[in-house]
């Protein structure tokens, strides 16, 4: 993979921001009654979503969790689709029938999303062996919690990607919660990484919140994995500042906590970087308001768009157009 | 006392833990009251030893409550949304229901899983669904499914007095619902339906939010003169087929109505009951109401299109013969 | 050529693997040929990465191969036993069977589930279940169940062919069974019934290992002057309700045979919506013969005691009003 | 724990001996079509039965698996009522409901086996949470497979055993096969032990043909558990000398492999000690014929055991009496 240029990290910088925004859009959607269900921001997790997803073509597929707006967007998909998605309109990624916790995005790679924690993980893998199987050179991610790791799941699927050498990457947000529980009520495992280690695969912790270590460290995972050294476990340790999903009074963590964290905040961070090799704060305030424009845009537009038709409803149940309305 | 169905969970829950020192909670986020709040507060009185936070591990929960139970635990097991019950069913299944039987009768699992169903909000289709039909088909098991506060609170508290294993299902559009508790309420046994009305023209079987629905139902119908009378099932299974048969027995037309996909759904076991045992009592074929067959959509349009409510109810009464129109 | 069913399989899955390279096989053992030898030698002809051997992991597995189904493959996946499809139920039932509505048609999966199902020999309670009708309540998913190796041949690789998620349920008992094979066998439809043998008093419908069943008790019930129509559902998602109202509407008597636990299990659906159906044609009341409300006991003596079986369909057509002693 | 005697250690060897010749008479009984189902036989994993459970009360608890024979025999449950069950019989532990691998007997501590693989160990911890919850001093032991370590509910178990500190022992019985595919094929994992790392869980592999290996590890790791410091996975390499189930032609495995571990078998290796710590061999056939006679006596009065009467078959699906007999 070429170094990136600078121009490279300013789109970087602006995926970002995009996510951020994007976020904010939902919150305040949601905070109007106008998000059915109930959205999980990857607020303050940018970093992860970018930087990795900047190695993925849209031949490399894509499968996250609950909380997986950022990734979806760091992968390309459409900001309106999107949003209209977790809109429920009728032009939605899925057409308003999968939502928030199930963008699907199959033209560029965005295989899924589950609602059920870890349910994404042996998907990834049964991913990545389609493509070891037709002998094509794409990989897999899968982006999950650190929660995910008290799912058999999660284990299972370790197992057997190591045994079969699976072109995926394991990629593990470790944002120090599970909804209202922190990682040390859950699990007295400080480092999701440790548990690559019985099965020897390669397996990294690195600080989530900072780009350039998330960019390089996925570069060398993915790289491995297309020399067919996979699969790869690389824990992001970061922090979610928003709730757990949009209405979360987070009375299970102090105010302190989140100020704390919102300092390490990865866009503000990576500004800091981008001024220090010169680009001036005025570029970066442009790179930001563009980001706003779109969102805003892509806002506007989401909530014009027109609503599933209900006679739609039992469309799609099967491929086969001969299951077509069978009622069982 | 008003309560909502969620403070009046709570209080059979702090009640039972009282009473009964065996009974323990456990389950993801409990501790911190849970993600619908129903166990707030009881971790600061009754210690968190006995109201413990889980890892997001359904399956192992599901066992360790089992294996408390064999051991002289009463475990009380939030699984938080049905849907998740799919990770834990070698255990429920395989193990908990089992365990007595294939024990010749040494062991005995007193154990209530409580969890969340249904369909409300665009939960979409992984945190929707409804699925007692699976479970009313296990041996071994006691499916209860309460359609008010007052109902989950009685029910609640005889299901952890019980020493079977129970699958108590709460319905997240019930929630919110309101409702006086008496003093002295009675314990409700298991395995008893009631009446929620009386009607004379055809007999509404419903349980958990569906009562709602029929209740709605009923009014509409009085409006043009059909009197219903509705029975709220409480108890899965058992089924208590007396208080059908007493019913249908009188009004001689039924019409079953759950929120669960129509397609295998508990209905199916009801009208087939009552198709083989009221054949001669049954003036008109026995009508389902129920989800068509589709996963729970997430947009609220379609959604609202896919659940069955009390419309739905009312279309189908008025299509009886000598109902109708 | 006669083959027994087990061969049959083989032989439609090498078959299958020779026409489409998609097609892939997993499961435990069966690289080694299966635990039944379902997959003897497959490995040998086509390759261990066409057949692959994969850890006690039901919940990835099935993980495993809806992601490769989405991706291009078709696999085939055996889960040893259906009382282990227990660990595989968020996967089957919250992914691969929702993954084309949810993702609003974006998505299939054409992914094959083989597992084998029923009680026979003292396997005990844990590995003796029918537990078809879970899956018929799920949205997304086919379910087939076939009754001979002819059939079993033909309906695998539709299923192979389909292209949606099917889970495709083969009897223990079954596996011995013996059948010609003509070369030219026009692949069954998904989703069409068949008429075993013609009668014209009494429909017997049947599936899987019922369907033997049923042929015992038609022979008997032939020795009484009572003409029984066998109805071999073969698909059970979709439901043939076409063939089977052809044939009510001409007997005018039903039973529905499973093995499954009566309280819930498919024949409560079948008789439901014959009852609601086929109201008027009914001479009689739906009968269902199934399993009582046990788990399968070990002991051979308890074993027989519990499973439905011919003696238990025949008794049951006697006590039909009209056909009785 | 005091040390053994010598005499303690003959009354193990006449348990590993009563444990052999046991299975030897249920593969008869099978061969002759007497056993229903398909038993699973641990001949060649003795030492580990006997090893562990000579440390245990009929207070502590135990749960095993599919090849569990071994461990209830230890455990001191009675010859005769286990070999009833296992034909089948009234007077079976189970009345001939549970049958090979689903045998309980309560009133001596074995509370469960079962045949779907690792569903033993979460049952486990909970019984060790019971005696944790209500100050209990014993523990409880969960016999397992080295094949169970692809399931997730071990790692889930794992995690919590951990994170509750329960007083839960995990046996592994890594016999190098899961059915009939080697341990190389199912996990790339050598060693089940290094499983425990990432919990910080005690830990040791051990030879499990080695009773001297397997009782002292035992002591400790009981000892840890008795002291709070649970839970504990002891990893024991053995093998099984007979096929996965009586019937299995185990043409997976080489007749060399066959013979080489039946050199090590542990009951002659245990044996070849007593004789060099000075017992008689005459004392040690004795007791080998003993243990003969024990195992003739259960078989010819299980196999004259009255068969369970069919009319008894809805019994006991429920404990509450209102329950019984409902039809669903
Ligand atoms: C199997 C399952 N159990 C429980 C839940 C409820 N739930 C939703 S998110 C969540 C916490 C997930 O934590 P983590 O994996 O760390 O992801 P994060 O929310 O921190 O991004 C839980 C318990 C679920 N969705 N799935
Ligand atoms: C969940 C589950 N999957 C598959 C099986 C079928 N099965 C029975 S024993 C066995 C192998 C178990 O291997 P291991 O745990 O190493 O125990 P061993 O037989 O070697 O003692 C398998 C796959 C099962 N019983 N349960
Ligand atoms: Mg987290
Ligand atoms: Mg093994």
């Amino acid at each position: 993979m070429p170094t990136p240029t600078l121009g490279d990290w300013q789109q970087m910088y602006r995926a970002m921001w995009r996510i951020r925004l994007f976020e904010d859009q939902v919150q305040r959607f949601a905070a109007a009654g106008e998000v059915p269900g109930f959205p999980h921001l990857s607020t303050g997790q940018e970093a992860v979503a970018v930087g990795v997803c900047a190695h993925l073509s849209h031949e490399d597929v894509l499968f996250t969790s609950h909380r997986g707006h950022g990734h979806v967007l760091a992968k390309g998909s459409d900001l309106q689709a999107t949003l209209a998605e977790i809109l429920g309109r009728q032009d939605g990624l899925c057409r308003g029938r999968g939502g928030s916790m199930h963008l699907v995005d199959a033209a560029n790679g965005v295989l899924g999303a589950t609602g059920v924690v870890a349910g994404n993980l042996s998907l990834a893998a049964g991913a990545a062996w389609a493509a070891q199987a037709q002998g094509r050179r794409n990989i897999s991610v899968a982006f999950f919690g650190d929660g995910a790791t008290g799912a058999g799941a999660f284990h299972e699927t370790l197992n057997l990607a190591a045994l079969w050498k699976l072109p995926v990457l394991f990629v593990c947000e470790n944002n120090g919660y599970a909804e209202f529980t922190s990682r040390e009520e859950h699990s007295n495992v400080t480092h999701v990484s440790s548990f690559a280690a019985p099965y020897a695969i390669a397996t990294k912790t690195i600080d989530g919140n900072d780009l350039l270590a998330v960019y390089a460290s996925a570069a060398e995972a993915i790289d491995l994995l297309r020399r067919d050294q996979g699969p790869y476990l690389l824990e992001c340790m970061t922090f979610r500042l928003a709730g757990h999903y949009v209405g979360d009074a987070q009375q299970y963590r102090s105010k302190e906590e989140l100020a704390a964290h919102r300092d390490k905040c990865p866009i503000e961070r990576f500004k800091r970087h981008l001024i220090e090799r010169g680009v001036a704060q005025q570029e970066l305030d442009a790179i930001g308001e563009l980001a706003r424009l779109e969102v805003q845009q892509a806002a506007d537009r989401a909530r014009a768009a027109p609503r599933p038709d209900a006679s739609t409803v039992l469309e799609d149940v099967y491929r086969s157009p001969a299951l077509d309305g069978i009622s069982g | 006392m008003i309560h909502s169905f969620i403070d009046i969970l709570r209080r059979a829950l702090d009640e039972e833990m009282t009473r009964d020192a065996a009974v323990h909670l456990l389950g993801e986020d409990v501790a911190a009251g849970g993600a619908f709040g129903v166990t707030r507060g009881l971790a600061q009185k009754h210690g968190v030893t006995r109201v413990r936070n889980t890892p997001i591990s359904e399956a192992a929960i599901t066992g360790l409550a089992t294996g408390a139970a064999l051991c002289g635990l009463k475990p009380v097991l939030e699984i938080m949304f049905i849907d998740f019950a799919t990770l834990a069913m070698d255990c429920l299944v395989n193990q908990t229901a089992k365990y007595r039987y294939m024990s010749g009768g040494q062991l005995a699992v007193p154990l209530v899983v409580r969890t969340q169903a249904g369909a409300a909000g665009g939960a979409a289709a992984q945190h929707s669904q409804s699925l007692e039909a699976w479970f009313i088909h296990v041996p071994g098991l006691v499916v209860i499914a309460p359609a008010s506060p007052v109902e989950a609170y009685g029910l609640l508290k005889s299901a952890i007095r019980l020493g079977d294993p129970v699958l108590f299902i709460e319905h997240k559009r019930l929630y919110t619902m309101k409702e006086d508790l008496a003093d002295d309420i009675e314990l409700p046994p298991i395995g008893r339906a009631r009446i929620v009305r009386g009607g004379t023209d055809v007999t509404l079987i419903a349980y958990s939010g569906m009562v709602q629905s029929a209740l709605e139902a009923v009014q509409t119908l009085a409006d043009v003169g059909i009197s219903a009378e509705i029975i709220d099932l409480r108890t899965l299974l058992p089924l208590d087929m007396a208080t059908i048969a007493a019913s249908v027995s009188k009004t001689h037309r039924v019409l079953i109505a759950h929120e669960a996909v129509l397609n295998g759904g508990f209905g199916a076991e009801i009208a087939a009951r009552i198709g083989s045992e009221l054949f001669d009592e049954l003036d008109t074929p026995v009508v389902r109401v129920g989800c068509p067959f589709a996963p729970i959509p997430f947009a609220p349009d379609l959604e609202r299109a896919l659940l069955p409510g009390a419309q739905d109810i009312v279309r189908a009464v008025r299509l009886m013969p000598g109902l109708g129109e």
